[in-house]
């Protein structure tokens, strides 16, 4: 009962939010929020930290600029395409990545989106340094006008829940429950029969196919695909917001990109004082908070339960 | 007919990065300045100054701009550096019909294909560069060219612009090699140039790459074994941060010299007083100059309408201590005397921040030459 | 010899590390239905043999058969796929998953939609109830909702054999079952592994001679990687060269 | 019985949630050879690494000449004169069998100098070059035990230094823990193989989950074999 | 004379002798943070900050206290390395037991705060160090000019790495890192204070860091993010050298050092991009790197 009303207020503010809150600041934490669940269904639910996610993000947002731009693609259309170029390359990644472990699985698919990075520096489609300015958003279905924000919003919002939709089903599947073991302990579940290699790398291409529409509609968005999408500090920005807002949890990313991008947005004028502060959190969530924002808070809720219930 | 009842001011530039000194919180200040100068309010409105910081990411600064003019009444967007992101900027003040003036971003396309009638280039454009350093090199008899190229747009914009220039005064280019950018070591690539024989070694890169490049250029005897370097883009700043010692005989255009008369002098003086002790440079008397116009065309058209405010910009005569000789053109550029300067030897320098000696005024015809045909504005 | 008597045979299976021979010419076969232990002092290679034998570790050379197929070369996942399951040495559950769901996660590969992310988790309730059987078998009912990390040890050795027995494997490898258990927690495992024995074959490692004794009908003693003995329980045990590498004490 | 060199008193130790000792009491005097003796996991090298303080969560009381160690860490005890020769052997695979041999400080004078060491031990002499981990298993024991008699520790604690031995060596082995002790060193001992306890110790005591629940002094071993036998489940 | 796809082998030395000066510098900073993955087992983010920090203590020795670089390549370092046993003690002796993310994250967050406050008192367009006296001018070798100061870093890293790698690898202390990076506990059992060791180790390596900081100084302008640029490439050279590989270290930064020199030549777009290259192509064939064993 207290969850369906739950449900039916935060579709409400959902809603509601672009009315409130400056639009164009909502869709990009939005696209954010998609990303880091994205990434989080890696690193949360397989165990696998990748350090390589920004090449996805990229890749599928030059996909889409380029489609819309240059092809006249209609936005649904653009973002397939860059959605289905992420789960390309996602698919190439992992299965060089994907036999590796901890530190060496974050390094290789570090070393590989620094080759994306270099080609999208170099390859004369993507604009280099200038990337891809001034993308028509187009109209949706050919009717919706996607130049109105409060429709756009609507859109990306709509994306957002698709995609959130999408994990949350995945994570709770019969496919969720094999990778769940598997990142518990991977050995039993090769001896159960197995063969965990696959699992891993279905989840990295759903994980890179997902980040990449968080790309391509982050495109849509700012109108602009650029090199930062593709840069190693993209991929390090996803990581600090999945921990900060809780790895392994469903919200917990979510909570954490709009953090991350409330600071970068309203701190804008304080200069290095933003990265001093990003650095402070990092160093204060791993030292004290180390299940993020959304983890801390479940570990309380569930500690007062077990109070409850022991006292009552 | 002030929209909001504020003229709000937005610097948007990069507040910590690579070029957080040459205009950065300097910028500001000098916008500021500007609005203190101009009374702080404009028929009978309050002006105000916002600023922030871009990180040179065109996502970062589109998404500021975006919210600036949607949900915060800016007017008009200053300053912003970094190409990408100035073109970025362009894009969403002519689509949302804000004034953008800038005045630190080199790219020539602002008034090229970039160009709106709303924006404004104001204080250099990688043609100006090249028409000042390269025809004045080859004029001195520096013929062949090998130029070190950052690997981004900026960098390929300035090799190009400065190897046609040289090529049209009879000049040679015997080679290029492209950086990453941002580089650090630059002795292979000097040493490659040192190899090409060439007379002058072109840097067409910027900030830190173009100071280490000078550094490493010293410490390698390059330019005491005869070849010359010409910084294609180097600010007052840079210089500073080079040493004398390491960068005299530098020769470079720009824009402004706070030394350069007594009206230049008396302004400079009062910003140092505010900056910590740090003379403006070119970019940043750049964004006074333009706030300060275009405070004045407010005033003269009797709106802040963005296009209005830009087409009484073009109309009204261009003249302060940083614009000589100067007009805006319909294209949106600011057409103004440039100059091209030597930097001092030590024993030549009588103090701090005395770092330039004028060798040659530019005309600005000369440095911007004509408009561009791929700009629309450039046909009325 | 033939094969169909044996379900495991190994031709002169030898591990080598780095010059050391944890395992080194081992002929074992394994015979159809029976209880098969493999015991012997520490570090004398039975773990190794067991990983060998589920390819957790590449043999250096030699041969491991499976119903008469090669399976040298097999991958792990494979392995169990074709009825030969493992337990670990070091208990092996999910420690973050509830008891049903650990079991349920053996269940569900038969289903055929583990790959099927778009699917509710709900469609594995159907294994529920054989879960709950298997839960019963090894005496955890009782916490069927905990999570598989909170159990004591003894009782996650349970959980696992219940796990493992899942799969409904024709050949079963267990590696000290009952190492960490309570005297009562041992009487019942060794029950339950004595039921589910009569319709497999069993191979396990174990140092508790009570349990050997009971259970295994056939002995194999390594030591320093070789094969000491084989035997039943009572011609090993009054080996002279089993009792002084293993049992250790005189007779009597 | 001489001089108590240590006293453990109710001691509890704890691997994270298993409760492995559960009140373990026990005395050794000085120039004693004392033998744990017990099953498989019955707690007998928890007991020592308690006592070198290895052990992350302990309780109760471990004095060492009078000392209580049971706060302190293990570098701390270790340089009051007590050192462990730990079940694995603990030989480094990074350093060669000189390396592992001089590697433990000299924590008290009158350690064994290395000339004698090699007198017991010869065949580390000739393989003082070689890599730790590629000596026989007798020869890393010997290694093992050798590298704590040059530290000048009076207190050694010896977890099952013949297991996997060939038997020649558990003889060679025998002879050396009977020479520390004429000596003058105490040895606490843990052993499976209880025959050869039963050749080099004063008393021994049986451990069972976790407690000492029995005292046999080697004298009485004839005559209480039965009970022993049951005890270790022979 | 023969030439490599018209390069002539001078032009080709020079700039492997180039590449050699930019791996001492990689070398220098790989070993530090090889030597603290070996024994801390975290993977130190905040090296390249480190780094920089060492420059700009030598630059405010000079502009503060008039002290000079030779001093300065002492004392900078023995700050560094104090600073560094403070973080040590502070924050990362909390992580050792977990996993190796974790560690990852504080020092990435701790690197984002060196460089904001530096980058926030100083600026980013750099300080200028000069060349101490001694090193100025240079030898003309015929093919090239090589600086004295270059020969000079080349020779000062050559010497601290193998200093280093003698330490480790030859002495007593080295048998106590060497054998508390594959058990602590009974190191620590034989009397050894093996935390204080780590604390140690770790200000240790971290001085390298401050080290290859003060070399940099004069050659590359002092400048808060001189590090954050190059961390990514020094992970990249430990890793491929084989985590916690002290030889592996040393021998991958000189070696890929002297790579990217011909990169710069043959395709000098790519020149920062190589390393990366070499390292998915090392993981892929070699998962523990080059010199790496497998842990
Ligand atoms: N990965 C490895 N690398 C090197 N040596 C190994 C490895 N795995 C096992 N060994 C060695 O091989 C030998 C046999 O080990 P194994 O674990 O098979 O013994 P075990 O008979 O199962 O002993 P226990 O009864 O103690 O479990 C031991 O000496 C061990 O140290
Ligand atoms: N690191 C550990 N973590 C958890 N449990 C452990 C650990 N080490 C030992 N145990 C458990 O503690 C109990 C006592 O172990 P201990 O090693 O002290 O036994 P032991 O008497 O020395 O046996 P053995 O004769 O096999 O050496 C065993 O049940 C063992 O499984
Ligand atoms: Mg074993
Ligand atoms: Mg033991």
């Amino acid at each position: 009962m207290i969850r369906i009303l739950g449900l039916v207020v935060l579709v409400a503010a959902a809603l509601a939010a672009p009315y409130f809150f400056y639009p164009i600041f909502l869709m990009k934490a939005l696209c954010f929020a998609l990303f880091a669940c994205a990434f989080n269904l890696l690193l949360g639910y397989v165990g696998l930290l990748s350090f390589g996610h920004a090449a996805f993000l990229g890749t599928a947002a030059y996909i889409t600029g380029h489609s819309m731009k240059v092809l006249g693609l209609p936005p649904e259309l653009g973002i397939l395409a860059g959605t289905a170029a992420a789960a390309l390359v996602g698919l190439v990644f992992g299965w060089l990545a994907i036999r590796r472990q901890g530190i060496y699985f974050a390094m290789i698919t570090l070393a590989l989106s620094q080759m994306i990075f270099f080609y999208a520096l170099q390859a004369p489609f993507t604009g280099g340094e200038d990337g891809i300015q001034a993308i028509p958003r187009g109209y949706l279905l050919g009717f919706i006008d996607l130049t109105s924000e409060i429709a756009l919003y609507h859109f990306v919002l709509a994306i957002f829940v698709f995609g959130w939709l999408v994990i949350y089903r995945t994570i709770h599947s019969p496919f969720g429950q094999v990778l769940k073991a598997i990142r518990e302990n991977e050995p039993r579940a090769i001896s159960l029969g197995y063969r965990t290699d696959h699992y891993k790398l279905v989840a990295f291409v759903l994980s890179a196919a997902l980040s990449g529409m968080a790309g391509s509609t982050k495109t849509l968005v700012f109108q602009l695909a650029s090199l930062t999408d593709v840069h190693w500090h993209m991929s390090g920005e996803v990581v600090l917001m999945t921990l900060l807002g809780g790895m392994g949890t469903v919200f917990g990313p979510v909570v954490g990109a709009f953090l991350v991008v409330s600071i970068q947005n309203y701190l804008a004028q304080m200069g290095s004082w933003v990265t001093i502060i990003q650095g402070g959190i990092f160093v204060v969530c791993v030292l004290l908070f180390r299940r993020g924002i959304v983890g801390e808070f479940l570990a309380l809720v569930r500690k007062l339960r077990e109070k409850q219930a022991r006292t009552g | 007919q002030v929209s909001d009842d504020v003229v709000k001011i937005g610097v948007l530039n990069d507040q910590s990065g690579t070029y957080a000194d040459l205009a950065g919180p300097g910028s500001t200040l000098a916008a500021q300045m500007a609005v203190e100068d101009f009374g702080g309010t404009v028929l009978g409105k309050k002006i105000e100054v916002v600023f922030a910081d871009h990180q040179n990411k065109p996502d970062v600064g589109s998404s500021i701009v975006n919210r600036w003019i949607d949900a915060e009444q800016v007017d008009v967007v200053v300053d912003v550096p970094t190409s990408s992101v100035a073109l970025a900027v362009q894009e969403i003040t002519n689509r949302k019909g804000k004034v953008h003036l800038n005045s630190t971003a080199a790219t020539s396309d602002l008034t090229g294909k970039a160009c709106s009638p709303t924006g404004v280039h104001w204080t250099y454009s990688t043609t100006a560069l090249a028409n000042g350093t390269g025809k004045a090199i080859v004029a001195q008899g520096g013929k062949n060219w090998f130029f070190l190229t950052a690997d981004y747009a900026f960098g390929h914009a300035l090799e190009r612009d400065v190897s046609k220039v040289v090529k049209e005064a009879g000049g040679e280019v015997k080679g290029v090699v492209r950086h990453p950018f941002p580089n650090q070591d630059f002795s292979s690539f000097l040493l490659q140039a040192q190899a090409s024989g060439a007379q002058v070694i072109g840097l067409a890169n910027a900030g830190a790459d173009t100071i280490n490049s000078i550094k490493q250029a010293g410490e390698f005897g390059i330019t005491q074994a005869g070849q010359k370097l010409a910084g294609l883009l180097v600010f007052l700043s840079d210089i500073h941060s080079l040493g004398l010692d390491t960068a005299q005989g530098l020769q470079l255009t720009t824009g402004f010299y706070w030394d350069m008369d007594d009206e230049a002098r008396a302004w400079s003086k009062k910003f140092a007083a505010r900056h910590n002790g740090a003379m403006p440079t070119m970019a940043q008397a750049g964004v006074y100059s333009a706030v300060a116009h275009y405070l004045k065309a407010i005033k003269e058209a009797g709106t802040d309408d963005g296009k209005k405010v830009v087409d009484k910009m073009k109309e009204l005569p261009v003249k302060d201590f940083f614009a000589r000789n100067a007009s805006l053109r319909a294209d949106g550029r600011m057409v103004h005397d440039m100059y091209l300067v030597e930097v001092k030897k030590p024993s030549e320098s009588k103090g701090p921040w005395d770092y330039y000696k004028v060798l040659r005024t530019i005309s600005g015809e000369e440095a911007y030459g004509p408009m561009s045909p791929a700009c629309s504005l450039a046909k009325g | 010899m033939a094969s169909g008597e044996f379900v495991l045979e190994t031709d002169d299976l030898s591990k080598e590390f780095k010059g050391f021979f944890a395992v080194r010419g081992v002929n074992l076969r394994v015979r159809k239905g029976d209880v098969h232990a493999l015991i012997g002092p520490n570090g004398a290679g039975k773990t190794t043999v067991f990983n060998l034998l589920t390819k957790f570790l590449t043999p250096t050379s030699g041969r491991i058969l499976y119903k008469g197929e090669d399976i040298t070369r097999t991958s792990p996942a494979d392995i169990a796929r074709k009825g030969m399951v493992r337990s670990f040495q070091i208990s092996a559950v999910f420690p973050h998953l509830s008891l049903l769901e650990n079991v349920r996660i053996a269940l569900q590969r038969e289903l055929g939609t583990s790959f099927h992310f778009w699917k509710s988790d709900a469609s594995l309730a159907a294994l529920n109830d054989r879960a709950e059987v298997l839960l019963d078998a090894v005496g955890l009912t009782e916490f069927r909702s905990h999570m598989a990390g909170d159990l004591p040890y003894g009782r996650k050795r349970a959980l696992e054999i219940a796990t493992t027995l899942a799969l409904d494997p024709e050949m079963l490898l267990l590696d000290e079952p009952t190492a960490g258990m309570t005297h009562e927690d041992i009487v019942r495992i060794t029950e339950l592994i004595g039921k589910v024995a009569q319709n497999r074959t069993v191979l396990m490692v174990e140092h508790n001679l009570s349990v050997v004794s009971n259970l295994s009908n056939i002995i194999t003693v390594l030591q320093r990687g070789e094969i000491l003995a084989e035997g039943s329980y009572d011609e090993v045990s009054k080996m002279p060269e089993v009792i002084s590498a293993y049992l250790g004490t005189g007779n009597g | 019985m001489a001089e108590v060199l240590l006293k453990v008193s109710d001691l509890q130790a704890f691997y994270g949630e298993s409760h492995i000792l559960h009140g373990m009491n026990l005395e050794v005097g000085q120039g004693e050879v004392v033998t744990l003796l017990g099953r498989n996991g019955a707690g007998k090298t928890t007991t020592l690494r308690a006592i070198m303080g290895m052990v992350g969560q302990r309780s109760g009381s471990i004095a060492f000449e009078g000392t209580e160690t049971i706060g302190l860490p293990s570098n701390k005890i270790a340089r009051l004169g007590v050192a462990l020769c730990p079940e694995e052997r603990g030989i480094f695979a990074s350093l060669n069998v000189e390396e592992n041999l001089l590697l433990p400080p000299v924590v008290k004078p009158g350690g064994m100098p290395l000339e004698e060491i090699f007198d017991l031990f010869p065949n580390l002499k000739t393989r003082l070059k070689s890599q730790g981990t590629k000596l026989s298993g007798g020869e890393q024991q010997m290694l093992a035990i050798g590298r704590i008699l040059r530290t000048g520790a009076n207190l050694l604690l010896l977890d099952e230094p013949t297991e996997g031995l060939a038997p020649v060596i558990v003889q060679q082995i025998g002879a050396v823990i009977r020479k520390l002790k004429e000596k003058g060193l105490t040895i606490l001992l843990v052993e499976q193989n209880f025959h050869f306890a039963a050749t080099v110790s004063d008393r021994h005591y049986i451990v069972e989950h976790g407690r000492v629940i029995d005292m046999i002094p080697n004298a009485e071993v004839e005559t209480q074999l039965d009970k022993l036998h049951t005890y270790l489940g022979v | 004379m023969f030439e490599l796809l018209g390069i002539p082998p001078q032009v080709l030395f020079g700039q492997l002798l180039l590449g050699l000066i930019n791996g001492a510098f990689y070398a220098t900073l790989s070993l530090g943070l090889a030597l603290i993955f070996g024994l801390l087992n975290i993977i130190n983010f905040a090296h390249g900050a480190l780094y920089m920090m060492g420059a700009f203590v030598a630059w405010l020795l000079l502009n503060m206290l008039g002290i000079g670089y030779w001093p300065s390549l002492f004392l900078a370092p023995v700050l560094v390395g104090l600073f560094g046993i403070l973080l040590e003690k502070t924050m990362l002796s909390r992580l050792y037991k977990l996993d190796h993310l974790y560690g990852l994250l504080l020092t990435f967050g701790l690197a984002l705060m060196i460089e904001g406050l530096f980058r926030q008192m100083y600026g980013v367009s750099g300080l200028p160090y000069p060349i101490p006296d001694a090193l100025k001018g240079g030898q003309n070798l015929g093919f090239m000019f090589l600086p004295n100061y270059r020969s000079w870093v080349v020779v000062a890293s050559l010497l601290i790495c193998f200093a280093t790698w003698f330490l480790i690898e030859r002495t007593k202390l080295g048998s106590y890192l060497r054998a508390a990076t594959e058990n602590p506990a009974l190191v620590q059992a034989f009397g050894i204070n093996v935390p204080r060791m780590i604390t140690l180790t770790y200000g240790f390596g971290v001085a390298l860091a401050g080290f290859a900081g003060v070399l940099a100084a004069p050659i590359y302008s002092v400048n808060p993010l001189m590090g954050s640029n190059l961390i990514i490439v020094v992970f990249a050279v430990v890793v491929i050298g084989g985590m916690g590989s002290i030889m592996g270290a040393i021998l991958t930064g000189f070696g890929l050092g002297m790579v990217e020199g011909l990169t710069k030549v043959f395709y000098p777009e790519a020149s920062n991009t190589v390393i990366f290259i070499i390292m998915a192509i090392v993981l892929v064939l070699k998962p523990a790197g080059l010199f790496g064993r497998a842990r």
